[in-house]
């Protein structure tokens, strides 16, 4: 079975989906890797890397695609190159289904097995494949970095012949991994940090990592059985924003990863927060390129508002390109060794598994995964 | 002075030395002293003892003394270091049956009930200890099998020495001056001596020993009372009841009741006891105590709940104390443990666990055989067999930390609540777990207080 | 107050000073103190000297030196093998 | 069974309910119902008493006990919390004189010496148990002068008592019919418990009472050996041996020696003793955990050493313990302590001590007038009062932090070296500062093992 | 072996444990334990008992009902004082 | 007494040398504290916030300068605006002594005092003044912080279910100041951490913050009485190179803060070594301004070679502006304070006391300062 893997293109992207680590793991059992001259380089892997651990290099993008059993990439597509691809392939991406509608209805035109990095379930067996979480674990180290290094003051107390330095106040809004670990690495650096989350679970995981949980009634929230949140009413949002008012207002610095699976992310920092929070302080809106949790936040730009700097990320992961794709290129061969078949020397596209059937989008000319056929043919 | 008052103020005085000598037999750093003090309060006791006005005729007791000093002090000096127990063994039952001797030869046709009591259990005790305690040497030198003789009918052969020695013990207090009834128990309690020791197995035989040591003392307890002796009661009284004491530590060091050891060899072959499987045994840290403290590896596999109990300081210390206790300590770290990636580095690293102790789950279960101890705190699924033995669990398939393969495993956690991916764990309920219950913090302050005192 | 009772003080003494005594003693250690213990119950012998050398060359005293031959083994086995193995253990420590 | 059976037997129990409710009143957990163990031996103790079959009056016994047992529940229920201790003295100079009382009564005209040794000795111990007590008592309730009563020739005074003690026991053990010797020893007895306590400040009294309660126990022990009473002697020994340890505990937290707390009143007078001023103090580790163990209120100066010996977790787990200990505990930071700003900062957070613990340098010195210890954990030029005091010196006019306002200072550290300004610090010489060498994480885990032992 | 070396012996052994008991006792009990070891030295009234009940009206009787009296206060007394400190101690640790 | 404070005029400067709270407590000790309009705005005070505390508000900086007897700032004043200074005054701020002989001859000509906060003594007592541990201290947090943030990886070690990511190893070279605080803040973010300096009483120091010391034997090294570093010669500085060159090729992060006090800071690391480590490397280079420890790093400027990111730091402290102010400012205060006669309510130029003679270099229209009057008569 041969695996393709091509060049990310995608403007800045420094990761790839394979490593040469993972690319021997792949070819030891037994599949056949080819991989676009330079895919590696973002994230300091040489083609010759790739080449010593058994892998062919291809510089015609093209064939590369028309050539690949599976294509194992980290982007989506753009729309034209999936005609590009080999039909009845296999191919592994992020691919944002629930909104890129046209996209899916191509790959199923083109009867290609789309697999769907977003959608892989959040079971304890499935996180080794998880990649949401790995990549939102690192943007959750880095965006406490950027923070770090905007904010004019430093995070831990110091108590110095020059005085005593407080410590910095941290305010983190939605504790999922990215969250988490934006409090670990905050209460790390010494400083003090609160969090709040929607679902009730979470207060207990914060305080597992030292920070203190804001307690805000909102009533009845609660999450999926993925984990993810709720989505919650236009009234609970307001009862949530009165509530956080004070506490941003306390922060130096204010991190908001809030998300809801599927969804446009809450707005949850308004501009008169923005704006009550003391010049110099530091927001940075991780929600901000699906939507922004807070007002006036620009993907990938750093704004000023009121001498308070926004940071608005995009791929975060991406600062930390190495990393990244270590983890990333880890869950591709999880993913492609779970079901591999030894003997047959192939990805066996396993139906019955308990992986699968959540993060197979279209499958033999079809839409497969129920609740995108539903958005999709609900949009028409 | 007369010698009398003598006589009292040494055996005062070897009693203190013996007290004092186990006292320091209990610390590593005064133990061998101890012994030595422990010798010098005999040395005090057997003078004070030759200088009794009673003695008209020295030659037996120099003949005596001789020849046992002799094979004594030879055997000693000869034995292999690994053949120790054994020979330890071998001297209590010669204690034992010097007890024996005593009480038989204190009888005199006018003495008082309370006086044949004594008599009686002299002898009975320490004719048990003498031919247990040679069971129990044959067994470990491996000149009889070291396995558990077992028969149908044992039972009712047991009870019915039992019976016997308990009439033939009644018969004599009434009937002092017939000495069949004498025979009969001192027969009788060698039997039972025998058909006590032959169930067990070799591997239980240090407790054995130590019950039978026990034992020991309290023929030269009853002995002494037989002969109204002060001395022999209390050193006897002392080795009694702290024999009695090691044995119930050597117990739970084994992970074993007392009654376990003694009875498990009926047990088997009578049938009644069927084994309970997949029974869950929770267990108190000072009883974890002892068996963390004989342990000479021990891995620590931490969870969510060690993050949930902000337990890193605690663990750290109780890693610290191990290895300070000669044992080698590491950390198994489940790549999804806690509820962030990378969760229990943070903790850890912030406790000032070095990386290197730091193992990950396929370099550490390789070793899980070898560990004594892994002592797993606050995590639940990552530790679930049921990912490799049940076929149905959601998590089947997903490599875990295998620490049933440990010799013992301990877990910390509050209740027998599941875990994140809320699905029961087999592991409670195996053979080799105990469960420690409480908040994983207050547990692991529990073993630290116990480990540093 | 007769004999008998002040022995049964003394008996429940000596068994609360055993208890106090080893209560907590490191597993290292046990294999010696039982030794170590064991030794002490060779104080049979004390008894046994009394009546050994009663002179009288009854039964009694024959098992009287019969009991001081056999307590003595135990007595010096038992205190040598104890220092022997406590010597042993001093140099694992080192 | 004849009643001298059940005498006997109910001896034994009364005296192991003592010992049990003793050790259970050793742990907080258990000491309310140990002290009702005790009382429960001390009911089955007088019941088989008043079954004694030597008693043929009773009018003259339920009397007495109505009597007294009024007094004593009376005074018991209508003491003041605060005046409990005085009540403690007064209770145990009654139970002096009933020793004394007993010894006398005892006396019989063809007693043989050894219970007129006895009987001399109980009236003895328990003519001083009584008049210590008293003179006690009126310390500390204040009813006369708490300072210490000394003067010229005291010495001389005493020195003639204690002769006629010795000369009146003596002659009256040689004539126990001359019924003067016997008065003579109890005035004399009663003068030297006068003598004995008059000189010691009301402020060490609770020792004094320990040891008169210690007493009070030797004096029943006597009278048990004078009356022949075995339960008397087992109590009253064990009170004496645990008044005397208990002494000794209590000298310890109190930061001095027994003899310096019986004899210090003398010195003073006798002007022999100079004070020493600045006198190095060492202190071990066990001595400083009783200290640590009374206080209430801690202070932590760390510095550059318990950076270099990486201290910080062990310190945390120190303050843990205090805290659990009933003390408060907060750290004083110096701003140039370590090497570099903020340097305890980065450890003390590593170790997760909460930042409100923390205390600034203007902070904790208007407090330090109410701290029991300071702990200065490696830490030299910033408490060093010589910037205080000694105007030449180069940090003159620097503010540290003044330890020495503390009420005692432990200094941990390896050596007498200076730090890094280079200078000698005038602290560890101070009359409350105790110097408790070694590195600082190792002084600092023997502490934290006293202290969860 | 006369009555008074066993009362010897028995002297030790409570010596001994007694030791072993205290040795190693919080601060805060210091008080309470030493007023509960002050009540059992009241323990003479068993001796006094004897004493005051020899109806002879003889100078030890009187003596002996002197003894109950002093120790029955030292014994009723210590104990309920015991435990009220003890009662407070328990408040204080809620 | 007047004290001015004008507004710090270099470009990107965004300390000020006082704060709300040290004026106020200038104004208790009596003085008559000016302030330029404009001056704390870099560090996030108003003008009205000094206005408050009892300052006056100056908007006209050349009658501000001839005002004041006293003049506290941070940076070195331009040539031209010493002679705008009242003749007779007191100047404090950075002076860089040992270079601008210019300036210090133009401040004896016009009989002004200049103070040199760059001469402070390094003695335990003059700590609360010595505004280059405080500004070094901050800086070497910051340094670190824009390490992480290049760095295309993380610090911490983290086992996930996506695979182990190592932690980061850092390499600092010169244990001063900034360079133990750079060890401290490395640690704590999760980074295996080495140092090494020239001074042997470091070894202990970096280990007592958790770092491991690289030993390497360069014979006699040493240090000056103010705990200075003793220039080393040209052969020290060749075997040291040699024995980092191999720590340095396996670090990701390497940090240098060597300073010799008074001279060009040494070069420790070649450029063959910046190609020796692995791309994607980060360096910074802390010594920059004053001439660099590494080959090819540029002041204030990132430059990439062979792949390796070099950070030339300018003035690091300059990023965490707030907190940099509220030290230096503290600085300025305890200086000022610790010879004023609150009688006469005035600063008390005390040449007996044991601070100022080290760091006065002009007084009474003289160079006082032996050192500087050596080098400056020395160099004509
Ligand atoms: N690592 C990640 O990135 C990540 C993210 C999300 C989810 N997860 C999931 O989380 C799970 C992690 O497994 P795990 O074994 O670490 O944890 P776990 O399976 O959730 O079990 C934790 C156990 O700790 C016990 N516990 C909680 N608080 C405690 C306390 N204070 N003291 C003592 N015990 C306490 C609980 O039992 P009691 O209540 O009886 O005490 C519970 O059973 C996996 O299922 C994983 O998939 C992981
Ligand atoms: N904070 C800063 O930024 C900074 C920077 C540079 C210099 N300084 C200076 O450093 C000093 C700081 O004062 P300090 O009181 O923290 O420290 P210090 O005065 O240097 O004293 C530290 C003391 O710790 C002891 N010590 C060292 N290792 C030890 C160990 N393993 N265990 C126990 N004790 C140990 C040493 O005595 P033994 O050898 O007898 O054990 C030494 O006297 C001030 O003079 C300050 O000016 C501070
Ligand atoms: N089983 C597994 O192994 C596994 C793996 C990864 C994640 N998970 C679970 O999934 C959860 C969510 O993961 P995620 O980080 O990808 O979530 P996400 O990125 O979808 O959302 C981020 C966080 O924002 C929170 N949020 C949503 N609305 C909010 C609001 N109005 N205010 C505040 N917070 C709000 C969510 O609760 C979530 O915690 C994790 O916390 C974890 O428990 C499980
Ligand atoms: N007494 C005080 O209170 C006080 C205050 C501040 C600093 N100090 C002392 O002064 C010392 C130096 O302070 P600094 O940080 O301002 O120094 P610095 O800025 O002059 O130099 C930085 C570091 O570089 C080191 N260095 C010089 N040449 C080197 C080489 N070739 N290789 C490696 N390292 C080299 C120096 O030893 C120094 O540690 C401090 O460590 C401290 O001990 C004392």
């Amino acid at each position: 079975m041969r695996l393709a893997i091509p060049r990310e293109t995608h403007p800045g992207e420094d990761r790839a989906s394979v490593t040469p680590d993972t690319v021997k793991k792949l070819v030891r059992l037994g599949a056949d890797v080819a991989i676009e001259s330079g895919a590696g380089k973002g994230a300091g892997h040489s083609d010759d890397a790739f080449r010593e651990v058994g892998a062919t290099i291809e510089s015609d993008r093209d064939a590369l695609l028309g050539s690949g059993d599976m294509v194992l990439r980290l982007r989506k597509p753009e729309l034209d190159e999936v005609a590009k691809l080999k039909p009845g392939c296999i191919h592994v991406s992020y691919l944002d289904p629930f909104n890129e509608h046209d996209l899916i209805r191509e790959f199923a035109a083109r009867e290609i097995t789309a697999i769907s990095m977003e959608m892989i379930p959040r079971s304890t067996r499935s996180q080794k494949m998880d990649a949401l979480s790995s990549q939102a674990n690192l943007a959750g180290y880095i965006a406490v970095m950027l923070a770090a290094t905007r904010l004019p003051r430093i995070f831990p107390m110091m108590m110095t012949p020059a005085g005593t330095l407080k410590p910095a106040k941290v305010f983190i809004i939605g504790a999922g991994v990215a969250g988490l670990q934006a409090i670990a690495t905050a209460k790390r650096l010494g400083a003090r940090v609160t969090a709040f989350d929607t679902r009730p679970v979470v207060a207990e995981q914060v305080q597992s990592l030292g920070g203190k949980f804001l307690e805000i009634d909102l009533g009845d929230t609660g999450q999926t059985k993925d984990g993810y949140a709720q989505e919650l009413t236009p009234e609970q949002v307001e009862m949530q924003r009165q509530a956080q008012k004070e506490v941003i207002a306390e922060s130096d610095v204010l991190i908001t990863t809030a998300q809801v699976f599927g969804r446009k992310p809450p707005l949850l920092v308004t501009r008169d927060m923005v704006e009550g929070m003391a010049p110099g302080s530091v927001i940075v809106d991780m929600a901000a390129e699906t939507g922004g949790n807070v007002e006036g936040s620009v993907p990938n730009e750093v704004v000023e508002v009121n001498g308070v700097t926004i940071i608005g990320t995009g791929s975060l992961a991406n600062l930390v390109a190495r990393d990244a794709t270590q983890m990333y290129a880890s869950n591709m061969f999880n993913l492609v060794e779970d079901t591999w078949d030894t003997e047959a020397k192939q990805f066996v596209l396993d139906m019955e598994n308990d992986i699968l059937p959540g993060c197979v989008i279209t499958h033999g000319g079809a839409v497969v995964h129920p609740t995108i056929k539903n958005i999709i043919e609900g949009a028409g | 002075m007369d010698t009398s008052v003598i006589t009292g103020l040494g055996y005062v005085v070897a009693s203190g030395l013996f007290i004092f000598g186990l006292k320091m037999l209990g610390s590593p750093a005064t133990a061998r002293r101890g012994n030595m003090v422990s010798a010098a309060g005999m040395l005090v006791a057997i003078v004070v003892a030759l200088m009794d006005q009673g003695i008209v005729d020295y030659t037996w007791i120099i003949g005596g003394m001789v020849a046992g000093g002799l094979v004594g002090a030879v055997a000693a000096r000869a034995v292999a270091m690994t053949s120790m127990p054994e020979m330890v063994a071998l001297f209590n039952g010669l204690g034992g049956s010097a007890s024996l001797l005593v009480g038989w030869a204190a009888l005199t046709p006018d003495a008082a009930t309370f006086t044949l009591v004594t008599i009686v259990l002299s002898i009975l005790i320490g004719g048990v200890t003498l031919t247990g305690s040679l069971i129990a040497y044959g067994k470990l030198s491996e000149i009889m099998g070291s396995g558990q003789i077992v028969f149908r009918g044992q039972q009712i052969v047991n009870s019915l020495v039992i019976i016997g020695i308990f009439s033939g013990a009644v018969m004599f207090t009434m009937e002092p001056t017939n000495p069949n009834w004498l025979y009969m128990v001192i027969g009788l309690s060698l039997v039972f001596g025998v058909m006590a020791v032959i169930p067990i197995g070799g591997a239980d035989m240090p407790v054995v020993i130590s019950l039978l040591n026990s034992y020991s003392g309290l023929a030269a307890c009853a002995a002494g009372f037989a002969i109204d002796n002060n001395v022999l009661i209390v050193a006897g009284s002392l080795v009694g009841a702290s024999g009695i004491i090691l044995t119930q530590i050597m117990c739970k060091a084994m992970n074993r009741s007392l009654t376990n050891v003694l009875f498990s060899g009926f047990a088997s072959v009578s049938n009644e006891v069927t084994e309970i499987e997949g029974e869950i045994k929770p267990i108190n840290a000072e009883d974890a105590y002892y068996i963390l403290e004989a342990a000479s590896s021990v891995a620590i596999i931490p969870g969510y709940g060690m993050a949930v109990a902000q337990a890193q300081h605690v663990v750290k210390e109780l890693s610290n104390l191990l290895e300070a206790n000669g044992a080698e300590v590491v950390f198994g770290i489940h790549p999804v443990a806690g509820r962030m990636p990378g969760h229990m580095n943070v903790l850890l690293a912030e406790a000032d666990v070095p990386y290197d102790q730091l193992l990950e789950m396929d370099e550490i279960n390789p070793r899980m055989d070898n560990v004594d101890v892994a002592i797993v705190i606050g995590a639940n699924d990552v530790v679930n067999p049921a990912a490799r033995e049940v076929e149905s669990s959601p998590i089947y398939g997903m490599p875990v930390i295998n620490v049933a393969d440990a010799r013992t495993v301990f877990v910390l956690k509050r209740s027998m609540a599941s875990g994140f991916a809320g699905i029961e764990n087999p592991l409670f309920y195996k053979e080799n777990t105990r469960m420690l219950f409480g908040d994983a913090k207050e547990s692991l302050g529990k073993l630290v207080t116990e480990l540093s005192s | 107050m007769n004999g008998a009772e002040y022995l049964l003080f003394i008996l429940m003494l000596s068994v609360f000073l055993g208890f106090e005594l080893i209560n907590k003693v490191p597993a290292t250690l046990h294999t010696p103190l039982m030794s170590g213990a064991n030794a002490i119950s060779g104080i049979t012998v004390v008894g046994a000297v009394a009546l050994a050398g009663n002179g009288q060359g009854d039964l009694a005293q024959w098992l009287g030196a019969g009991a001081v031959a056999l307590a003595t083994v135990n007595v010096i086995g038992g205190y040598l093998v104890t220092d022997r193995m406590l010597g042993f253990f001093k140099k694992r420590e080192d």
